[in-house]
């Protein structure tokens, strides 16, 4: 006993020494490409204005990551498609993450019929493959609306917050702990306060830096496939791929965006806690 | 034990990686010698001649009674002749002397006959505009009898559509099952909906041609294009964007071939339009255009920048017109003209409205996008609002249909069939067009159109022809923004590569190996 | 063979500089077992690992063992690999953890054997026999999770002496066994010794220490307290630590509240009544017809072997799980009354909060004041400081201590004490179950203890439910 | 009395076998059900006129007038109650006769068959790799946790997930194919063509597949049966290959069997960039053209897929660990 207590402390303070490091960068990384979401748009010329006598022109001091190939500034290109990145991947989670933490939760709670009923949706859900949802519901949008790639990518995601949630909710409700709250009388203010939120903080944390990551990659994965969103809007995916045919000529174009996407996936990773990488 | 199981595994890895890359290196790096490899942007979903026969005609399997020249005069194909009689109601065509299908049965009048009649039935083929009577095998030719005059019906008998299969090709309810076509080529296997291979057929009634094995291979990436034919996993390769083009060009072994296509990409105006129905406004929609500036940012290449309707390679309908010019500021006049001007923010209005506009591009043709786009940035620039909408080129009949188009642009092909008179007379019917002119009727342009398909004389058809083109050129109930150049990249292992404008067939059987 | 003894020079180990065990000379002969004695934390399981080599690597080791004539020194831990399931074997802790739950319990005492191989057919049979042997020949082709406590013990048992160790190293092996268990694992661990083989075990358990006799080694914070013959030291200690220890069986005990007991009124309405109640999951029976009253002021223990469904038996009179058949009734005072305090204390707080926030839930709910919280520590032996540290980082004894005067809050006509000290040793276990018992005889409360122990259910209870292995249970009033 | 508990166990074993058929068979009746259903009704308010789009597929957009799309609506009867065509659907179904593709008029079940044999033989060779790559990535990594080969690991973890598969398809295409000139871009075919889209699939599912692989042979190694058997006297490569594997693979395969359900919906990008014809390119070109039964069939066949994987994962999870707890959390 007191040997493998020993063992796993010492490893725990080990990792979570370099951990809260890497997780102070990628936060630090996320602020920054926040930061150049938030003031880029707004400084920036307009991300859609062509200068077809100057495409692809080079870098240079006034215009530091150059020119695409209608002549448009990458830079606020790139400022406009991180916005539009950010935004919509946070409303994402956030939805998926209300919608399913809510539906976990009551399904946890309230077993039964209740329980039955959310597992049986949630089950359906997994089985339609998301990438119909999202065919699907951008299709009936038509026009490459962003509420349709909202909506699709949430529906998508919900099911894994409701699954998580349902089972750590399943095993916190069953625990010695809530059962001894209950024969206390605490309440369910008490449940949820002391037990159920402590408990699913970190691991929600987790979850949503995860569906962050998930999220922004699959726009652009949809933007490489031409579903979602129209042209002239600034999307990373769609600046990735278009750029992609002039990988030798302009690599700037190239570049400049799979930097952003790179580093905010990685910053949004770095920002999960220690114990749960997965 | 611990070493020997790491060195097991670290070892293991490398080699599997190294097994599959090796094996499949070696695939890749040799081109086979007698295969000539095409590569192609469109996928083949159907083997009916109607929806995706284009290929097989291409590749030689397959061949029309009548096929074009180069200079997309009509020239013999399955036919070797024919007449007509009675002011055109009557068509004789003379069949090919020792023609077999690819089964090694013999192609009679009556297999002729039956094919032409599965065409004849199919909506989509331009025989069924035909007025058809009945059609009737000879002793060595087929006749069509029509119900009215028809004087291009040969042009019509070119396009792929009208191909003619053997009788075994169809199924009891008449669907195709195999293309038994009668060309130099014999199709060896085909995987719907990417590849093609076809071989040499012994029995072709020409000389053998030099390339004895095909494949075609549908690659819906430009891009992937692009790297195909710069790193030799191609021979030929069509439709190569800009980017892929410079690429072409700068890599050894491999060049560029192009020719302009009778192809002009344009807006479609609703004509009817409470906006576009003024004059006026397609005009300054027009000026606001700078062509030169697209066509050499989207298209690389500043000829190909639209001075009138048709482009210069169909000289007969390329009279000599004052070219269409960029102008923002006469567009700005005419707009406030027409009552739109400029509000806060530049923004054209008129009694408060906005000037902003739908219009519906399709992603077929990657050129259409893109163009969409500088369109719009263009137009913004007057303070006209676009909205783009790629969706899927059905919505242009489909709109057109119902009425809720307003702008469409689209890439119109003039020479479907070898004579563009058939084209014109359809894009400029007056009743509207799907892939014409949209509430628009001119009776000039009635009644030279009428006149052509009467099959009016040199001079006068001359005249006539300018007349529709000039009226178009004022009025304006197509823009025209760009013509098309269709281009291959070809490598220097093929001699004699010659693109045919109208893309009837791709010529196989003129390659050589390079020596 | 040489094996026949085994000696240890100077042992010592250390996390840092901080020695965790330091152990002078010790000496086990052939016929002669050495068991070694002491609460948690006083180094006597890291001795046994550090004898065996497998203690973690931030650990330090000095010092060297002799078996028969071949030297080793302690620190280099993989020298001794070479002699592991041979010449050295060790029977770990929490046997049921100790078995592959995906493999069948023939082959993971066929691997055991010496030179075995995948395929091995006679191990296999080896295997067989010394499953038969140890009357489990039938638990060959079962998977672990279908045995008990027990035979897992047994199973685990015939996997470590397979390979023909001599010397056998046995970690506390009492953990979690009930009495009847116990019994037949020292029946094993003697004939061990009868057969000549060398024998140390590591044990809180003292009755265990006093059927395997030899020499006994009794430690306390790193360090040897008292050595010698085992009839000696557990009979007439030296020291003042062993005296306390051996004072600390539940069978020695002597408290005030021991004399309490007949003060329940026999005649008053029961708190909770069950009646005929049985409960089975699937197709296998807990419990059957069991029916029981219990009155203010009572003291029950349920008892039993492991895995009889004790505590399944008293939630269901808590109605914390649902019977199949029968009912249980309560009297009208029972409502938010009943209390439970639970095997690991550890789960049974929120463990991330600290515990002063989850205590002020509880005192805010049934209006107690800080004063009555203070008092009620200090009854239990514990400041109110201790309060304002999490869970993790109290000891198992404290922390219940903790939980006895949280289940006091709401003044609590019935306890239920669901093994609440069976992971704790002799001495924290004394002073824990007296805290909890001055509290329920201060309160004139109702009392369910279930535990595997008969002694303490002796000593702490005048009733008794003894559930059997034919899932029926046996009623034995006051004494 | 010899064969008593054993046959329990079996007893058991089977029981929960059929339970999790049964389960399943339900499961896949119900998404069957569902998806059809669903699938017509939302292509059928999708915007735009159907016959058009049928139309236009079929014969290419040059092709497409008025009079093609009235033709296509009256020849397949699109004009009919949306009851009564799905209805049709359905019967149909009940009789496994999936229709021909209105786009293509080929049998619908050899067009969708062709296309998840091509899913199929993308998806399987791409979990090879990553699972022979990234469960010898994880065992050597967790031999040390917090060692070198471990934090290289974790790295490649982060680098591969940052990654969306088209770019590093891209990345792959641009250095094996255009720079060293030793695979194919594109292709179907040889096996040479299967190489960089399983490479692209399978290279970001390695890095999780080691990382998973990784935490539970960590756990795994440190539990005590994995130490019990150490001083059983077995030998390190026999505990691992014995204990150690087998055990990690109770976690590691409900964990494959969600990364596989990902992998096949995420084939489509991968068919896209390398012209690979699979399920998810059918899918996408199913909603372009409006082509319901096709749509209905592959959404169909995909929806049964995840049924199947489930299937698959539950019985392997019941063969790897009989314990019976186990089945609760892999549903």
């Amino acid at each position: 006993m007191t040997t493998s207590l020993l063992d796993v402390a010492a490893t725990v303070a080990g990792r979570s020494r370099r951990s809260t490091l890497a997780r102070r960068a990628a936060a630090l990384g996320l602020v920054a490409l926040v930061m150049f979401a938030i003031v880029g748009p707004l400084v920036l010329s307009d991300p859609a204005a062509q200068d077809l006598s100057r495409f692809l022109e080079a870098p240079t001091l006034a215009e530091p990551l150059g020119r695409d190939d209608y002549g448009r500034s990458v830079l606020a290109r790139l400022a406009h498609a991180t916005r539009l990145s950010l935004v919509l991947a946070a409303l994402c989670v956030a939805t998926a993450l209300v919608l399913g933490c809510v539906a976990g939760i009551a399904s946890a709670w309230f077993g039964g019929w209740v329980d039955a009923v959310m597992r049986a949706v949630s089950e359906a859900f997994v089985a339609i493959p998301a990438l119909l949802v999202v065919l699907l519901v951008s299709a009936l949008a038509s026009g490459g609306s962003l509420w349709a790639l909202y909506l699709g990518l949430a529906l998508a995601q919900w099911v894994e917050y409701f699954r998580v949630v349902r089972a750590r909710s399943g095993l916190v409700l069953g625990s010695p702990a809530v059962e001894a709250a209950r024969l206390l009388e605490l309440g369910p203010v008490h449940i949820v306060r002391r037990h159920l939120w402590p408990d699913l903080r970190s691991l929600l944390t987790t979850l949503a830096s995860l569906g962050m990551v998930t999220s922004i990659l699959a726009m652009s994965t949809l933007g490489f496939v031409k579903v979602g969103l129209q042209p002239p809007r600034a999307e990373l995916g769609l600046m990735i791929t278009d750029s992609f045919a002039f990988y030798d000529v302009a690599p700037w174009m190239s570049i400049a965006p799979i930097a952003v996407l790179f580093l905010l996936t990685i910053c949004f990773l770095g920002l999960r806690t220690s114990e749960e990488n997965r | 034990m611990r070493t020997l199981l790491r060195a097991r595994a670290l070892a293991a890895l490398p080699a599997i990686v190294l097994a599959v890359t090796g094996c499949a290196g070696a695939s890749a790096r040799t081109s086979p010698t007698d295969t000539l490899r095409i590569v192609g942007p469109f996928e083949v979903h159907s083997l009916e001649p109607a929806a995706d026969g284009e290929v097989f005609t291409r590749l030689q399997v397959t061949e029309t009674l009548v096929t074009s020249d180069l200079d997309g005069e009509l020239a013999p194909g399955l036919a070797t002749q024919w007449s007509s009689s009675s002011e055109n109601t009557e068509w004789e065509f003379e069949l090919v002397e020792g023609a077999t299908f690819h089964d090694g049965t013999p192609v009679t009048p009556e297999s002729v006959v039956a094919a032409l009649e599965k065409a004849a039935a199919e909506t989509a083929s331009p025989l069924a505009e035909v007025p058809i009577d009945q059609i009737r095998p000879e002793e060595s030719s087929v006749a069509f009898e029509l119900t009215q005059p028809y004087l291009t019906l040969p042009a019509v008998l070119t396009h792929y559509s009208t191909v003619i299969l053997a009788p075994a090709s169809y199924d009891d309810q008449g669907r195709v099952t195999e293309i038994i076509g009668t060309g130099p080529y014999a199709v060896k296997s085909v995987e719907l909906p990417a590849s093609i291979q076809t071989a040499r057929f012994d029995g072709w009634r020409g000389a053998a041609p030099a390339i004895e094995n095909v494949t075609f291979q549908s690659v819906g990436r430009a891009e992937s294009r692009a790297l195909m034919a710069v790193s030799d996993q191609a021979d030929v390769v069509f439709g190569l964007e800009p980017a892929g083009r410079q690429r072409v060009e700068a890599t050894d072994g491999v060049g560029m071939e192009s020719s302009l296509q009778p192809r002009t990409i344009l807006l479609k105006v609703n004509a009817a339009h409470p906006v576009l129905g003024d004059v006026r406004v397609r005009r300054a929609l027009s000026l606001a255009l700078d062509r030169e500036a697209m066509a050499n940012a989207v298209l690389r290449e500043k000829e190909l920048a639209a001075t009138q309707l048709l482009p210069p390679s169909l000289p007969a309908w390329h009279p000599d017109l004052e070219p269409l010019e960029h102008d923002q500021e006469a567009a700005r006049a005419l707009l406030a003209e027409a009552g739109w001007t400029p509000g806060a923010d530049g923004a054209l209005q008129r009694d408060g409205v906005p000037l902003t506009l739908n219009l519906v591009t399709y992603p077929d043709r990657a050129e259409l996008p893109a163009l969409a786009t500088a369109i719009q940035a263009a137009l913004a620039e007057i303070g006209v609002g676009i909205e783009v909408e790629v969706t899927n080129s059905s919505e242009v009949p489909a709109r057109q249909a119902d009425g809720s188009l307003e702008l469409a642009l689209i890439a119109r092909h003039f020479a479907l069939v070898s004579d563009p008179l058939v084209t014109v007379a359809d894009v400029f019917a007056p009743e509207g067009s799907d892939w014409g002119v949209m509430n628009w009727s001119d009776p000039a342009v009635d009644s030279a159109v009428n006149a052509l398909l009467q099959g009016a004389s040199d001079a006068e058809a001359e005249q006539h022809r300018a007349t529709i083109v000039r009226t178009a050129h004022e009025q304006l109930p197509l823009v025209p923004v760009a013509w098309y150049r269709m281009n291959a990249a070809v490598s220097e292992r093929v001699d004699g590569f010659v693109l045919d404008p109208l893309e009837t067939t791709w010529r196989i059987t003129d390659l050589q190996w390079a020596s | 063979m040489t094996d026949n003894s085994l000696a240890v020079h100077r042992a010592v180990v250390r996390h840092g500089a901080t020695p965790l065990a330091d152990v002078a000379d010790l000496r086990i002969d052939t016929g002669r077992p050495l068991t070694i004695v002491g609460e948690s934390g006083s180094g006597k399981s890291l001795l046994a690992h550090a004898l065996m080599g497998t203690l973690p690597p931030e650990l330090a080791v000095e010092g060297s063992m002799t078996i028969g004539s071949t030297r080793f020194d302690l620190a280099d831990r993989s020298g001794r690999r070479h002699l592991w399931g041979r010449r050295l074997a060790m029977l770990p802790q929490e046997p049921a953890l100790a078995l592959d739950p995906t493999m069948l319990v023939r082959g993971q005492v066929a691997e055991g054997a010496p030179g075995w191989r995948p395929g091995d057919v006679a191990a296999l049979r080896l295997a067989h026999e010394k499953l038969d042997h140890l009357g489990l020949a039938h638990a060959g082709s079962a998977y672990p999770h279908t045995l008990s406590g027990g035979m897992a013990q047994r199973v685990a048992y015939a996997a470590a002496t397979i390979g023909g160790a001599r010397l056998l190293i046995v970690d506390e092996p009492s953990k979690g066994l009930d009495p009847g268990s116990l019994d037949r694992l020292a029946d094993l661990l003697a004939a061990h010794v009868a057969d000549g083989g060398l024998l140390l075990t590591i044990t809180h358990d003292l009755r265990l220490a006093r059927r395997l006799g030899g020499d006994v080694l009794v430690m306390r914070d790193a360090s040897v307290v008292e050595a010698g013959p085992a009839e000696r030291v557990l009979t007439t200690p030296s020291t003042d630590y062993t005296k306390r220890l051996l004072a600390a069986e539940p069978s020695r005990w002597s408290f005030p509240w021991m004399a309490n007991a007949a003060a329940a009124d026999p005649t008053a309405e029961p708190l909770v009544a069950a009646h005929g109640i049985t409960k089975s999951y699937g197709d296998t029976a807990v419990f059957q017809d069991v029916s029981l009253e219990i009155r203010p002021g009572e003291r029950w223990a349920l008892t039993g072997p492991s895995g009889v469904g004790k505590t399944t038996l008293g939630n269901a009179l808590l109605r914390l799980t649902s019977v199949d058949r029968g009912t249980v009734g309560y009297g009208d005072v029972t409502r938010g009354r009943l209390q439970k305090l639970y095997q690991d204390p550890a789960l049974s707080f929120p463990g991330r909060v600290p515990l002063e926030r989850a205590m002020r839930d509880v005192m805010r709910r049934h209006g107690a004041d800080e004063a009555r919280v203070r008092s009620l520590l200090g009854e239990v032996g514990l400041p109110l400081e201790i309060l304002s540290r999490r869970p993790d980082q109290v000891s198992g004894g404290e922390l219940q201590r903790i939980a006895i005067v949280r289940a006091m809050l709401p003044r609590p006509v019935l306890i239920f004490a669901d093994e609440a000290t069976s992971r704790l040793d002799l001495l924290t276990q004394e002073t824990t179950m007296d805290s909890l018992m001055t509290e329920v005889a201060g309160s004139g409360c109702a009392l369910l203890l279930v535990t595997h122990d008969p002694d303490l259910a002796t000593a702490v209870t005048d009733h008794q439910v003894r559930l059997g292995q034919d899932r029926s249970a046996l009623l034995e009033p006051a004494v | 009395m010899a064969d008593h508990r054993p046959a329990v166990g079996v007893v058991i074993r089977r029981s929960a076998l059929v339970g999790v058929l049964a389960r399943r068979g339900v499961q896949a009746a119900g998404v069957a059900v569902l998806v059809s259903v669903l699938c017509f009704l939302v292509v059928r308010s999708l915007p735009g006129d159907a016959a058009y789009r049928i139309a236009a597929g079929r014969y290419g957009y040059d092709l497409v007038d008025q009079e093609t799309a009235d033709s296509v609506r009256a020849e397949l009867g699109l004009d009919r109650p949306v009851w009564q065509q799905l209805g049709d659907w359905l019967l149909h179904l009940l009789r496994l006769d999936l229709g021909r593709s209105l786009v293509t008029s080929r049998p619908v079940a050899e067009e969708v068959g062709y296309y998840l044999l091509g899913t199929l033989q993308l998806a399987a060779v791409a979990l090879t790799f990553a699972v022979v790559l990234g469960g010898a990535a994880g065992v050597l990594a967790a031999r040390r946790p917090g060692g070198i080969v471990d934090r290289l690991a974790t790295a490649w973890v982060a680098g591969v997930r940052a990654v969306p598969p088209f770019l590093l398809g891209l990345l792959l295409v641009v250095v094996f194919s255009a720079q060293l000139g030793l695979l194919p871009a594109v292709g179907h075919g040889d096996a040479s063509s299967l190489v960089l889209p399983a490479l692209t699939l399978g290279t970001g599912l390695s890095g999780l597949v080691a990382r998973v692989t990784r935490d539970a042979v960590v756990e795994v190694r440190q539990s005590e049966y994995v130490r019990f058997a150490h001083t059983k006297g077995l030998p390190e490569r026999l505990v691992l290959l014995r204990h150690v594997l087998r055990n990690a693979a109770v976690v590691l395969v409900p964990y494959l069997g969600v990364q596989a359900v990902i992998l096949i919906e995420g084939v489509v990008v991968v068919e896209s960039l390398f012209a690979w014809p699979g399920l998810g390119h059918s899918l996408v070109h199913a909603v372009f053209w409006r082509d319901v039964p096709v749509l209905q069939a592959t959404a169909l066949v995909l929806a049964l897929l995840v049924v199947t994987i489930n299937t698959v994962v539950d019985l392997a999870v019941l063969w790897l660990d009989p314990r019976p707890r186990r089945l609760e959390a892999s549903a």
